[in-house]
């Protein structure tokens, strides 16, 4: 518990975006789209350190998500660099039209 | 009360979510997961992580996401249009998998959440939101961390500014 | 003097390979062949360096530790060469042997465009004399083993030396897959080797399983049948054989010395080596046995209907190894190994002599388009004659001697030695009709090749001959150091040369009793008639079947066959009913048997694998969210199976 | 408030010179590229002098763990910064001629390449869940950009995408799996981890499995793989040659510390059979696959997938020879595969083109001395031995078999004679074909030779002398508080 709020609660809570997340990551074809499914997948993550963190009475947690906030805004701004170079050669970021590289 | 709050927080970040993954307009899953991010603040408050709840509204809604609406604009993203070639095994398999594995993590989840191995004994002072207690520990115990850390962002801006800067530039 | 190391001799053509492989390029034919030749002649004197003192003295064997190679707390291997009277026997004509071949070369490989490759021929030949002589000297199955597959891939680098790609290709896959399997096996036997004993040093090994029999006699069984598939892939014993006629595709140097004198006979000396282990294996020396028996026939009756001249040498050579196999399963593991050196001198000597032959041919290799050779080419007639003599087993020369001890030790053997014994007959019969059957239309009757190659015909240069010569010499003289006990006690060399070896198992098996004379004498007559009558009929059948007047035949063969036309005259229905027939079914053996069963099941495997590689390679869809879910579905199965048990 | 709350040490510094060395030198090169491009053709010597430094600085740090037991060197450290570094060394020699071929010399590719192997270095010393997290990260953005570095050839810029979009993935569930240990351990230290009962909680097997899965991608082990055939062949050649080697390596030890922190009483049946069905799964896959392959990095990305297999039985032993096997195998696994592809960098003239093994038809004699090292490195992978690459199955197999695993060996084995197949075929092709009109390889550059020279000289050293480095190796693994001989 933490104050009022029963652990499996957040954690389910957690679960359930992180699943959310994956699903979006597999089904959609819009590059964007499925990175913004990822980063979702990440801040599930977020919210089970934190909630760990705060049932276990450490702020250790916390810190995990200060990094993994950071390390998200990083991989974004590459990701966006990414998106525009690869958009500079084929005019659009749907996955299923990138596969050049195969077999 | 701060239990209702909590779910119904929790509830607001699953259903955007949900939003986020089902629309095929990019602009609309931005914003659904921007409401999403907000409702997760929320929940971060609950969870006596004040801190944490202004970045992640600050850097994750603000800034990230704000890009990425950026981005959407500039290279006129427009929604997902059924391409014609369908793709049965992907979808299928693809969500198979994902209630399967929702279920098993659930499940798992469910079942450690009842019964957390740790111990309580520190939650004192260190657990109260306490954003210079934070400071402390992110400069102490996790001063390698932050080093590392900054090597990364180091490389993540030349890399973006490698990846992007126009072709003649050199 | 002092006696050089050991290591030296694999050292040497090693240092040729380099030198050849580096620079063979740069500086031109002659260097090469100095240098390839000299390597293999060097390696030689010093090998005899160690063997004649070796022989004289008292064949103490010697362990010569090079190096640690892998030292770990409950294993370590050396890297240390052994000489005792097996490895000897093995150096003695391995050495010589090449270094014979590798003087013909020069001659035979004059007409290479390039200097880069007649370098890489050299530099390959050097390579593989290196392999084959760590083999020979290794102390250990794991520098065997290195020694083992050195040779497998210059023999793969050989078979693709010259012949255009696709036909190559095919060779070298199908030499691939068998080897494969042969080898799977022989590291699977090393593998139960090491967990049985904790070793895979010679000495050890075989010192532990004499010293208790008992308590490793059970393991035995299977290690040394997985060792035997092994030996099966080495020395292409049925099924594992359909690689070496294939391998004919290299040039004729590699085939006399890789697949005819050295290489192939590297299972019978790695089975003869482990003869401590097989001899606790009784069944397993049954299996030998009767797969050797049975190769020896199928192989000897597909070469009667083989009109490519290196093709009967190959399907020969396979079936005298199913000889040498014969003898290792009714434990006559001397006798085996002195097969293993006379077939090395007359086969190479076959080998060479075909290389000559089809020098002179412009590289036409069947014996249809032949014919009446002997006039051109006298020396490679008289040696190529000697050679098929030898291997027809006529006395005395080197064959007679070493088949006749087979047959002998077969016809000694208890349970189906007798069958062993007959079929080992049968199949010296029919060597000696297949081997004069191409001797008779190769250098007897008229020419029936083309004009061009007919003005093209002469006899090879005396690089190319003089090794047939000493090997014809070889191929009279080499038998007598193994003369029957019928000739006195101290008759033969060999065998109590290889006794040590061979020692009986203590507490486990008695010594059998020697064939009284009388017996013997008469297997001797038995096989030398066996293989007259072979010769002869070979002579007789193939001048019927030119379909030329008898007259001019007699006029054109010498007395001798005249005589034998009037004695062996066989009439039509004869024929109907024994040569059509035979022909058949040497003809349904080689086409369906041979090339549509065990090629196709061969080629089919590897077809499957290399089908499924491609099924699997399109799956590779180019679509990354493809390959999020291949990533996802096995983090699925991972958690289903591990923590889903939870 | 004055007093200072950063606790950074005089041994702290010394603990992260290496690292510092080698941010710096990065930051060095990008600045000269800003301020004097024309001293491009000394970045590769500047990148190599910081290597160089980095492993000076490894080396002299004293032994022990500092930032509060977050950070380790030991000798352990010290053979696996050697081995990083030195396949550093080998990335940077391909990269320059190849650069120069390509004309994108820019000083970025090098700072990049530092810092990302300074991500490797944080995760082979890092004994903190985090730390290992970050550094993972960092390796992963240098590499996503380096995949996509070519801005002109749109394969390149595939590579990159399809690297970001898998590796993202990826990293999601290598957090996710760091969240429930966190929950489980309420620490992020390995030593947090190995509290008693945690190997039997449900959500720790579900964690770790989720770790095994995260560093199983940057391992390319198979069903993990997908990405790694289709990275390469867009990614340039050098970029290949560091990626295909290093986080591997890396993968595996910090895998090793996590397994080896939660299973103080050995690894579950269950478990331990999952890793070896990974094993089993990920070296005939990629061996099968393999031989369908005409694409001379893609061939080798399979037989990256393969190798990566065998080194998964290791795991699945997990025990101390078990470790030390895994560090012998890589060092020969550098040689062999970095090598590899530091010849096929100098036998393909056309960087911006598929790299077709047909194209390498007959370039033992139009570039004899890269195609015998590269033959050689393929004989290496093949498990051939007296090269390094037997030595390094060997040992492998052998550690399954002395814990009783034999259908693993047995397994490995089959392989491993089955994978000669493809990289014969190679072999093949570059001997024994007529070379292709007009399509020589580009001149041998002396930075290729000398890393091509480096390569061959290691495989045949390793694999005829390899005792000293097993024995270092033995030492090595012996600071891991591994259960099991």
């Amino acid at each position: 518990m933490i104050g009022p709020i029963p652990l499996s609660h957040v954690l389910l809570a957690s679960g359930a975006l992180f699943a959310i997340g994956v699903a979006g990551a597999l089904l959609r074809r819009n590059a964007i789209q499925i990175f913004l499914s990822i980063e979702l997948m990440m801040n599930a993550a977020n919210l089970a350190l934190i909630g760990y963190g705060a049932a276990l009475g450490t702020q250790q947690g916390q810190i995990i998500v200060f990094f993994v906030i950071a390390i998200a805004a990083a991989e974004a701004s590459v990701g966006l660099a990414i998106f525009v170079a690869i958009f500079r050669h084929t005019e659009t970021i749907d996955v299923n039209k990138i596969n050049l590289l195969k077999w | 009360m701060e239990r209702l709050i909590f779910d119904a927080a929790a509830l607001v970040a699953i259903v955007f979510a949900g939003l986020m993954v089902a629309g095929r307009d990019p602009i609309k899953s931005v914003l659904a997961l921007a409401v999403s991010f907000f409702a997760l603040a929320v929940t971060y408050v609950l969870l006596l992580a004040p801190f944490i709840a202004a970045l992640q509204i600050i850097v994750y809604a603000g800034a990230i996401l704000v890009l990425f609406l950026f981005l959407i604009m500039l290279l006129n993203v427009g929604p997902e249009r059924p391409d014609g070639v369908r793709r049965p095994v992907q979808t299928f398999l693809g969500s198979l998998s994902v209630v399967v594995f929702a279920g098993l993590l659930l499940g798992m989840l469910r079942a450690s959440g009842a019964r957390l191995p740790g111990q309580p004994e520190a939650v004192a002072a260190d657990a109260l939101p306490d954003p210079k207690a934070l400071g402390r520990l992110l400069f102490s115990d996790y001063l390698l961390h932050f080093e590392a850390v900054s090597v990364l962002l180091l490389a993540a801006l030349v890399g973006a500014f490698v990846l992007a800067r126009r072709e003649n530039a050199q | 003097m002092t006696t050089p190391p050991l290591w030296l001799i694999p050292a040497i053509p090693l240092v040729g390979f380099a030198l050849n492989g580096l620079l063979g390029t740069k500086l031109g034919k002659s260097f090469v062949s100095a240098v390839g030749v000299g390597a293999a002649g060097l390696t030689t004197v010093v090998a005899y360096a160690r063997l004649i003192p070796f022989v004289g003295g008292n064949h103490q064997p010697v362990v010569e530790p090079v190096a640690s190679w892998i030292a770990l707390a409950g294993l370590s291997i050396d890297i240390s060469f052994r000489l005792d009277p097996l490895s000897a026997l093995m150096l003695s004509f391995v050495t010589f042997v090449a270094f014979l071949i590798h003087v013909y070369s020069i001659g035979y490989m004059h007409h290479e465009a390039t200097n880069a490759g007649y370098a890489r021929f050299f530099a390959y030949l050097n390579l593989f004399l290196f392999a084959m002589l760590t083999l020979v000297l290794a102390e250990s199955f794991l520098l065997m083993f290195v020694g083992w597959e050195g040779v497998g891939l210059c023999s793969y680098l050989l078979i693709g030396y010259y012949f255009e790609a696709d036909y190559a290709a095919a060779a070298g896959r199908k030499a691939f897959v068998v080897n494969r399997i042969g080898d799977f096996g022989f590291l699977l036997g090393m593998f139960g080797l090491f967990a049985a004993f904790g070793s895979l040093n010679y000495s050890e090994v075989f010192w532990k399983a004499a010293q208790d029999p008992a308590r490793f006699a059970p393991a035995l069984g299977a290690i040394c049948l997985c060792l035997f598939v092994g030996a099966m892939g080495k020395s292409a014993q049925v099924p594992l054989y359909v690689w070496l006629p294939d391998a004919m595709a290299g040039p004729t140097p590699v085939s006399a010395l890789i697949h005819a004198a050295t290489m192939v006979t590297a299972g019978v000396y790695m089975v003869a080596r482990c003869n401590v282990l097989f001899r606790l294996a009784p069944e397993v020396m049954v299996f030998v046995a009767a797969i050797g028996c049975f190769t020896a026939l199928f192989a000897g009756i597909i070469a009667v209907a083989q009109n490519d001249l290196k093709k009967v040498l190959a399907y020969s050579t396979i079936s005298q190894l199913g000889y040498m196999f014969l003898a290792c399963g009714v434990g006559a593991f001397g006798v085996g190994m002195f097969h293993v050196m006379t077939h090395a001198c007359f086969k190479a000597c076959l080998f060479l002599g075909a290389g000559s032959v089809m020098h002179a041919m412009s590289g036409d290799l069947d014996v249809r388009h032949m014919g009446g050779l002997r006039g051109k080419l006298r020396i490679t007639y008289a040696t190529f004659l000697v050679a098929t003599l030898a291997i027809a087993g006529i006395p005395p020369l080197a064959g007679f001697f070493s088949k006749d001890a087979i047959l002998s030790a077969a016809f000694d053997a208890p349970g189906a030695g007798k069958v062993l014994w007959a079929v080992g007959l049968a199949t010296a019969g029919l060597t000696a009709f297949y081997m004069f059957r191409v001797v008779s239309l190769t250098f007897f009757g008229r020419f029936r090749g083309t004009a061009e190659q007919a003005h093209h015909i002469h006899e090879s240069p005396s690089s190319m001959t003089v090794p047939l010569i000493v090997l014809a010499f070889l191929s009279i003289g080499v038998g007598f150091v193994g003369l029957p006990p019928v000739f006195g006690a101290r008759a033969d060399l060999i065998g109590p040369f290889l006794a040590p070896i061979f020692a009986p198992i203590a507490g486990h098996e008695g010594a059998r009793e020697a064939l009284p004379h009388a017996t013997e004498w008469l297997l001797m007559a038995v096989s030398v008639a066996v293989a007259a009558s072979g010769l002869m009929l070979a002579w007789q059948w193939y001048v019927k079947q030119e379909g030329r007047p008898a007259e001019r035949l007699a006029a054109a063969m010498p007395g001798v066959y005249a005589l034998v036309a009037e004695k062996f005259r066989v009439d039509e229905d004869y024929d109907f009913l024994f040569v059509r027939p035979f022909n058949r079914l040497s003809h349904f053996l080689w086409k369906v048997v041979d090339v549509l069963i065990i090629d196709g099941i061969l080629n089919a495997s590897a077809f499957l694998v290399e089908l499924s590689g491609d099924f699997l390679r399109f799956v590779q869809t180019g679509n990354v969210r493809n390959y999020a879910l291949t990533f996802f579905l096995g983090l699925i199965a991972l958690l289903l199976f591990v923590a889903g048990a939870m | 408030m004055t007093e200072t709350f950063v606790s950074f040490t005089r041994a702290d510094l010394a603990a992260i010179a290496p690292e510092i060395a080698l941010v710096a030198t990065g930051c060095l090169i990008l600045l000269l590229e800003a301020f004097a491009p024309r001293l491009r053709r000394w970045f590769a010597t500047v990148a190599l002098a910081g290597v160089a430094a980095s492993l000076w600085f490894l080396v002299q740090a004293p032994g022990g763990t500092t930032f509060g037991g977050r950070y380790e060197t030991s000798s352990l450290t010290v053979l696996m910064g050697l081995f990083l570094g030195a396949t550093a060394v080998v990335a940077i020699l391909v990269a320059k001629p190849y650069l120069e071929r390509t004309g994108e010399e820019r000083g970025e590719f090098y700072a990049l390449l530092l810092w990302g192997h300074t991500g490797v270095m944080l995760m082979t010393r890092g004994l903190d869940l985090l730390i290992v997290f970050i550094g993972l990260e960092t390796l992963s953005l240098a590499f996503y950009v380096l995949a996509g570095f070519f801005r002109r050839v749109s394969a390149s810029s595939e590579a990159g995408l399809k690297y970001f979009l898998t590796g993202a993935f990826g990293s999601a569930f290598t957090l996710y799996g760091i969240a429930l240990l966190f929950g489980a351990s309420a620490g992020t230290r390995f030593e947090d981890l190995s509290r008693p009962g945690l190997a039997d909680s449900t959500a720790v097997t579900f964690g770790l499995l989720l770790l095994l899965v995260g560093f199983g991608f940057k391992m390319s082990l198979a069903p993990f793989h997908a990405w790694a055939p289709d990275v390469y062949q867009g990614m340039p050649t050098p970029a290949v040659a560091y990626l295909s080697v290093a986080p591997k390596g890396a993968s595996v030890l910090v895998l090793f510390r996590v397994f080896g922190a939660v299973f103080e009483h050995g690894m579950p049946d269950r478990f331990r059979t999952g890793v070896a069905a990974l094993a089993i799964f990920s070296m005939t896959l990629g061996n099968v696959v393999a031989l369908a392959q005409r694409d001379a990095k893609r061939l080798l990305a399979y037989s990256g997938i393969a190798q990566m297999g065998y080194v998964t039985i290791a795991l699945a032993v997990f025990g101390r020879d078990a470790l030390a096997a895994v560090l012998v195998y890589f060092f020969a696994y550098l040689v062999s595969n970095a090598g590899a592809f530091a010849a096929v960098s100098a036998l393909y003239p056309d960087e911006t083109k598929p790299h077709p093994v047909g194209l390498l038809a007959g370039a033992g004699r139009t570039a004899p001395f890269p195609s015998a090292v590269l033959a050689l490195c393929l004989f290496s992978l093949a498990g051939i031995p007296a090269t390094a690459g037997f030595i390094g199955k060997f040992f492998l197999f052998k550690a399954a078999l002395e814990q009783g695993l034999y259908a693993l060996a047995v397994i490995g084995v089959l392989n491993s004679l089955v994978s000669i197949g493809y990289y014969l075929k190679v072999v093949y092709i570059l001997y024994m074909r007529e070379p292709i009109e007009g399509e020589a390889p580009p001149p041998l550059a002396p930075a290729d030779r000398l890393a091509l020279a480096l390569c061959g000289a290691g495989i045949l050293i390793l694999g005829i002398f390899p005792a000293s480095l097993w024995a270092i190796a033995r030492q090595a693994a012996a600071t891991l508080p591994l259960t099991g001989p």
